[in-house]
């Protein structure tokens, strides 16, 4: 009975917090107790219809190759027709069930987090928007409705990013979010466009028919460049090199908005992307290839920046981006198992270390330097506690629920490549060894006098606590329940673990974490050494490969110097030229107006010489003839 | 005339108002913005009746009033809308609506000042509901003359002085219509043999299908015709009166300025240019295409290094254009609509625009970018509006700007996919200019200096909540607005796909 | 035997002479005079057409008639026209009236 | 008999007519030239007896030689205050000019000749006073108002250029 109304009324999901929002945005702004009650009623009512619809796909067999499509005209002119609707698989199912949990858990955290702000209500509406716009992603039925949420979700974050807006770096940063994956959008609409113009069509069900087709009629070509574009959008919304450089400065905005969009659903919204069109990628195995090793790279390259990382939630964010081509890594390979897998525990575990990490600066009041902090573990124990599940979950220890999806999409790589594989198991070293000196530095150690740490209200404690639970259980139970079954493409995939990967990474973790203590936890050896010695790659590093550097340049020199060349060029030759008719125009009068001598009778002169000159000229040239020139008979 | 005469009222209302207005005393400030407020809002209120019983099933010319007035020159005076026009003139209601409540803070001459709105608009309007060209030509010189004598009185000196770009202004107006009225001329006395000579717009339309009109002929007046809209659609490299322009110009006539004379250049490139001359278009297509190009991107680029935020917004609406030039270019009923759609939502967006940026002027007394910043606190609800016009301009969707961009770009790509590629290109730079407006005047740190600075209240907030609910709903109810635009251009298409057929010269199927 | 040509002929060398005097002299009030000399040429022309065309009706002179008036309201407002002149400029001499030049 | 009295009257009239009115050019003294003209327009109207329009030779001498000619000569009064030597010179052109007027004759000489005019033989009208008052009061009645209007403008519109406006 449920499952059966929320299958069907699965459009209520993310319209229940668009109402939220514009509630608020416009009666409720000034009340934070009733802003924050209707966001998180709202987002309440989302999650348990998504998990109605959960439960639906699960009792009807709606699975990925039948899925459930509804939808309404939303746009029918000569030529193109857009729908709105929802696409209900178990994919879409699943990512439903993980954004309206996440969101709903930061809603409530932010309860606490944000107590006091000026702009309470403002952030939930925002909050509520973001909901709302995520949602609409998910469920979207063809291209056109997954752009424009993309869209949506973009300025969610821009908004979000920006909301201390008084802060310069802040301005910055969402200005910076905004145009970086503005770039990938232009890719992805190119791409959407050469879709309909080969096409005629953007509908996900109608494509996954007819490309296929079109393959075998006419090749590949013309979709390479397609998938590559569209790939395009993945890249900037999903963090991976080279336009990965906005999702660390997405740390000004406040730490529940990093927790929720900046690593637990929205920059996850590209991956989804690449496993909702799975059905043109699978035909192209070269652009597989570059995902992967775009993914791979991303993975490798953002773990060796969050190593000489200062700032927690910069840590954190890095360690997004790595684990954000982790999933495009698996996507690459092609297993959408596991890249899905992975993509919910990470969900869950870097929502929870965001969220204890925000723990901790709130009770720093703001401080984010890991090396000002310390000891924190007494005073904040379930802090610590949480913080601890989300290390031991992202570094892939069992039983916690990151060693579940990492050995998945170890699995999958090592299938297919030698090399790929060897970067994943670096990176996963790697994770675990920064994601440990993070834990070292800021909870163990001697307590720093001049802080003075207090643990998060009960609202932050609550879904601290629920995320750790998910980040224990989330690995096990799927993985227990088939998970593969469900959210797969092609063929289910392989069952149970494989001893020789999952030993092997086991162990790498484990040695990192020990390599971690005996920098950072028992001060064996000195971390600043370290960076002396090493003194050009932990610069390169730490200066994140200079490539923000790169990009102000970029953006400098060229687009602001074409930009004033043209505008030179506008003022002095286009306008030049305009002003020049124009002056050449008043020379002519000022010349011509010399003639105006302001003698009466020399215009009388003229005058009647004139008429002369022209009543002769007139009979000469014989237009009219000395009889018209009589004026007729009298 | 068995019903009501609806276009003549709407035409008329203004004048009435301005006439009446005329009798009014000149201190009556509060009355006088109040008729002319309520003139407006009656002229809205018939078009919106107008909209609503617009019969899309039966479509074309509709609510069509048709008086002879000089037989021997064969004009008259004929009225009508479709789904091309009755958007532009909803949008012409609207915006000058909006612009008498923007305008509610002029003290100077106010008598004056509204009565040449109200004439402005009515000329406007007149121009988009026309079916004759001759009548068209006659409302469209009756824009000029206030324009001039409002940027004047009312404008503004910055960069260059008002009396610089009043003078710029409307010498490039004017300089336009003397290529248009040779067209027109031209046309009017090659289309029919003397005795059958008409202006009316549809017994023309037929001239070509007869026969009448040889293809060099179309060719060439159709060029005349170009330069003529195209400086009036800030056409690249005809558009360098319009940041000048807008920059010297009082609020109310940048909004509509921006907002609808842009448009009658692009409402006149598809009524008279297109349905008339259609060889001659499809000639000049592929030029237009590439100048638009040049619009998108030129523009685009100038609009990144201005400090004076009307120049900003100027260089922005000559870069939209070019949106629009791209989409009729593609001579493809999708191109048509986009086109069509996308004048509708930039008049919207930019008039919003230029509404905002008159008050945080009236407010701050600057409209030098680095001067201000920090306004999101003292002024919320002006940067509300400001945000709002900026992601319509960046063509964020669930705003208006999105689905008309998204059709232009899906019509352009498929008759022209490396222009087209060059346009697209251009959500990146407008994106890059527009962020960078809103970070350095809306967000920062608070500024003391603007402490005192009132945000907008009362009736100020009419072009804000007007323009923005528009903004708004047509944005996520696209179809309210595409779906009138393709009554209008869906039954062209049968007409476009013809000419694609036709070949370059000489093409059979119009003889 | 006189006829229309002579009369004609006359009022042509009377609308020279005054022709003329507009263009060389300096004096307004000569001008004024000479402005006179043409305008009884044309009526000297006026009542010769009537006399020797269409005798029986007199509309030739009753064309005169409206000329005179009109040349004695334009002497009227001339010579007012020249008092403001040497009233604000203290002369009547044209060739110092050029301020309508560039 | 008649003819000759006519034919020498006319020339007698016309010569009367043309050297005063050379005279009124060339004279230096403004005074002989505003008398010369008086004496222009009492032969215009003699010319005007001879063309058996009495009313309107009387009319001529009333407002040309009367009015006008008053009005004149109050204006040099008015205007001249010094000694009336040379107060009528000449200016710009008069070489051009001169040449300028000779041609212009010529051509209207030209045109007057090479027109073929056709004469009426009936008879001119008698009593011409009545006619042109029956004309004037029935056809011209609405020309003959708007003359009285113009007149009455142009009275008005003399007494105020004359009196001046408010001295500021």
């Amino acid at each position: 009975m449920f499952n059966e109304y929320a299958l069907h009324h699965a459009w209520l999901i993310p319209l229940l917090p668009a109402i939220a929002f514009v509630v608020i945005g416009f009666f409720l702004r000034k009340s934070p107790v009733l802003s924050a009650f209707l966001a998180i009623t709202m987002s309440m009512v989302s999650f348990i219809l998504s998990l109605g619809v959960g439960y639906g796909v699960v009792v009807q067999h709606i699975t990925v190759e039948h899925p459930l499509i509804d939808k309404i005209p939303w746009v029918d002119i000569a030529g193109l027709s857009i729908n709105m609707g929802m696409y209900i698989d178990p994919v879409s199912a699943l990512m439903l069930f993980i954004v309206t949990l996440v969101s709903l858990l930061v809603q409530i955290y932010a309860v606490g987090y944000m107590k006091g702000d000026d702009g309470f209500g403002r952030f939930f509406a925002y909050l509520s928007l973001f909901a709302a716009t995520m949602l609409g992603l998910i469920i979207a039925v063809n291209f056109v409705q997954m752009f424009i949420f993309w869209e949506l979700v973009g300025l969610c974050s821009y908004l979000l990013i920006g909301y201390y807006f008084h802060k310069p770096s802040a301005c910055e940063a969402s200005k910076k979010a905004f145009m970086t994956t503005r770039i990938g959008d232009f890719g992805l609409l190119l791409g959407i466009l050469l879709l309909q113009i080969v096409f005629g069509t953007l509908d996900f069900a109608q494509l996954t028919i007819a490309i296929p087709e079109y393959v075998q009629q006419y090749g590949t070509g013309v979709l390479t460049v397609a998938a590559l574009l569209i790939f395009a959008g993945p890249i900037a919304k999903s963090g991976q090199f080279p336009l990965h450089v906005w999702l660390p400065d997405a740390m000004e905005g406040p730490t529940p908005v990093s927790a929720l969009i900046h690593a637990a659903t929205m920059v996850v919204a590209g991956v989804y992307l690449v496993v909702r069109v799975f059905f043109l990628y699978s035909m192209l195995p070269n652009v597989m290839l570059i995902i992967a090793w775009v993914g791979g790279f991303t993975a490798c390259f953002a773990a060796t920046i969050a190593i000489t990382q200062q700032d927690i939630k910069r840590i954190l964010a890095y360690s997004t981006i790595s684990q954000l081509g982790y999933m495009m890594l698996a996507l690459g390979v092609g297993s959408v198992t596991a890249s899905m897998f992975h993509l919910m525990t990470h969900a869950f575990f870097k929502a929870l270390m965001f969220l204890a990490a925000g723990s901790v600066m709130h009770g720093l009041h703001d401080k984010g330097n890991i090396f000002e902090m310390g000891g924190l573990r007494h005073k904040m124990p379930i802090t610590f506690a949480a913080m601890t599940i989300g290390v031991l979950a992202i570094s892939g220890i069992p039983p916690f629920a990151g060693f579940f999806s990492k050995d998945e999409i170890l699995l999958a790589v090592s299938e297919v490549s030698a090399p790929l594989y060897i970067i994943a198991v670096v990176t996963a070293f790697m994770t675990a060894f920064y994601m440990f000196r993070l834990l070292f530095l800021v909870f163990c150690g001697p307590e720093k006098p001049e802080n003075n740490p207090h643990e998060a209200p009960s609202t932050m404690k609550f879904s601290l606590i629920i995320l750790s639970i998910f980040a224990i259980i989330g690995g096990y139970i799927p993985h227990v329940y088939h998970f593969g079954e469900w959210i797969r493409f092609g063929d289910a995939s392989h069952e149970g673990l494989n001893w020789t990967i999952a030993a092997t990474s086991m162990v790498l973790s484990v040695l990192a974490m020990a390599l971690a203590w005996l920098i950072y936890g028992s001060g064996k050896v000195s971390p600043d050494r370290l960076a002396m010695r090493f003194s050009t790659l932990y610069n390169v590093s730490y200066h994140k490969y200079y490539i923000d550097e790169l990009y102000l340049w970029l953006n400098y020199t060229f687009v602001r110097g074409f930009g004033k060349i043209l505008y030179w060029l506008d003022l002095y030759i286009v306008d030049g030229i305009v002003n020049g008719l124009a002056k050449l125009t008043y020379r002519m009068g000022d010349e011509l107006r010399q003639w105006q001598t302001g003698y009466l009778q020399q215009y009388g002169l003229i005058l009647f010489g004139a008429i002369l000159i022209m009543v002769v000229w007139l009979v000469i040239t014989a237009p009219i003839s000395m009889a018209s020139l009589r004026g007729g008979a009298y | 005339m068995d019903h009501f005469p609806l276009l003549t009222a709407i035409m008329l209302a203004p004048i009435i108002g301005a006439l009446f207005l005329s009798f009014l005393p000149r201190e009556a400030d509060k009355i006088i913005k109040m008729v002319s407020a309520l003139t407006m809002m009656v002229a809205l209120g018939l078009v919106i009746y107008a909209y609503e019983m617009y019969d899309f099933n039966l479509g074309g010319m509709q609510f069509v009033e048709s008086r002879a007035w000089i037989q021997d020159l064969g004009v008259s005076f004929i009225l009508g809308v479709d789904g091309i026009s009755l958007p532009m003139l909803l949008l012409t209601v609207l915006i000058g609506f909006s612009t008498v409540f923007a305008s509610w803070n002029i003290t100077k001459r106010s008598k004056e000042f509204f009565i040449l709105l109200l004439i402005l608009l009515a000329g406007v309007t007149g121009t988009f509901i026309t079916q004759d060209l001759f009548i068209f030509l006659l409302f469209y010189e009756m824009v000029v003359i206030p324009i001039y004598i409002m940027v004047l009185i009312w404008g503004s000196s910055k960069r260059v002085s008002k009396e610089y770009s009043g003078m710029k202004l409307t010498i490039y107006l004017l300089l336009g219509s003397a290529f248009m009225l040779v067209g027109i001329i031209d046309l009017y006395l090659n289309a029919y043999p003397s005795g059958m000579r008409t202006f009316s717009m549809t017994a023309l339309a037929q001239a070509n299908q007869l026969g009448n009109l040889s293809e060099g002929f179309q060719i060439f007046t159709f060029f005349l015709l170009m330069i003529g809209f195209g400086s009036l659609l800030s056409m690249w490299p005809l558009h360098s009166w319009s940041p000048d322009g807008y920059a010297g110009a009082p609020t109310a006539v940048s909004m509509i300025h921006a907002g609808v004379l842009k448009k009658i250049g692009g409402y006149g490139l598809i009524r008279i240019g297109l349905l008339i001359l259609p060889l001659g278009a499809k000639f000049w297509a592929p030029w237009i295409a590439l100048l638009a190009v040049c619009n998108v991107l030129y523009a685009g680029f100038i609009a990144l290094v201005q400090k004076d935020l009307k120049y900003v917004i100027g260089y922005s609406s000559v870069s939209h254009m070019g949106y629009v030039l791209i989409g009729f270019a593609a001579l493809n009923g999708t191109g048509m609509n986009g086109a069509i759609g996308n004048m509708f939502a930039h008049g919207i967006m930019s008039a919003l625009f230029f509404a905002m940026i008159g008050y945080v002027y009236e407010k701050t007394h600057t409209r030098y970018i680095p001067d201000l910043g920090g306004l999101a606190h003292q002024m919320p609800r002006v940067a509300t509006g400001f945000m709002l016009a900026g992601m319509a301009s960046l063509g964020l969707p669930g705003l208006i700007g999105f689905i008309p961009e998204f059709t232009i770009f899906v019509g352009a790509f498929r008759e022209y996919p490396v222009y087209a590629l060059l346009a697209i290109s251009g959500i990146i730079f407008t994106a890059l200019y527009i962020l960078r407006v809103l970070a350095n005047v809306l967000f920062g740190p608070r500024r003391t200096e603007f402490d005192g600075c009132a945000d907008a209240r009362g009736v100020e907030l009419v072009p804000l909540i007007v323009l923005g609910s528009v903004l708004v709903v047509f944005g996520v109810f696209p179809q309210m607005l595409m779906g009138m635009v393709n009554s209008g251009v869906e039954p062209m298409v049968p007409f476009l796909t013809k000419l694609h057929a036709a070949p370059a010269l000489l093409g059979g199927l119009f003889r | 035997m006189i006829s229309l040509v002579h009369y004609l002929t006359v009022a042509a060398i009377l609308f020279i002479i005054g022709v003329y005097g507009v263009l060389t002299k300096r004096n307004i009030v000569t001008i004024l005079m000479s402005i006179e000399l043409m305008l009884n040429a044309v009526n000297i022309n006026l009542v010769a057409f009537s006399r020797f065309i269409q005798p029986e009706v007199l509309t030739g002179q009753v064309f005169s008639i409206f000329t005179i008036t009109v040349a004695a309201s334009e002497v009227a407002v001339g010579l007012a026209l020249l008092f403001r002149v040497y009233h604000d400029y203290d002369t009547v001499h044209i060739d110092k009236l050029n301020r309508m030049r560039w | 008999m008649d003819d000759l009295v006519y034919t020498i009257a006319f020339y007698i009239l016309a010569a009367i007519t043309i050297a005063s009115a050379i005279g009124v050019v060339t004279k230096h003294n403004l005074v002989h030239s505003a008398l010369l003209m008086a004496l222009c327009f009492i032969g215009i109207s003699g010319l005007y007896v001879l063309l058996q329009a009495d009313f309107l030779a009387a009319v001529q001498i009333l407002v040309y030689s009367g009015a006008v000619a008053i009005l004149i000569v109050l204006g040099i009064m008015l205007t001249q205050r010094r000694s009336m030597e040379n107060t009528n010179p000449n200016s710009g052109w008069p070489r051009g000019a001169a040449v300028v007027c000779a041609l212009l004759f010529v051509v209207i000489l030209i045109v007057i000749a090479a027109t073929p005019w056709h004469y009426s033989s009936s008879m001119a009208a008698q009593d011409t006073p009545s006619v042109l008052a029956r004309l004037l009061f029935t056809d011209y009645m609405v020309a003959f108002e708007a003359a009285a209007v113009l007149l009455l403008a142009a009275m008005m519109g003399a007494i105020v250029l004359a009196k001046g406006g408010e001295e500021k």
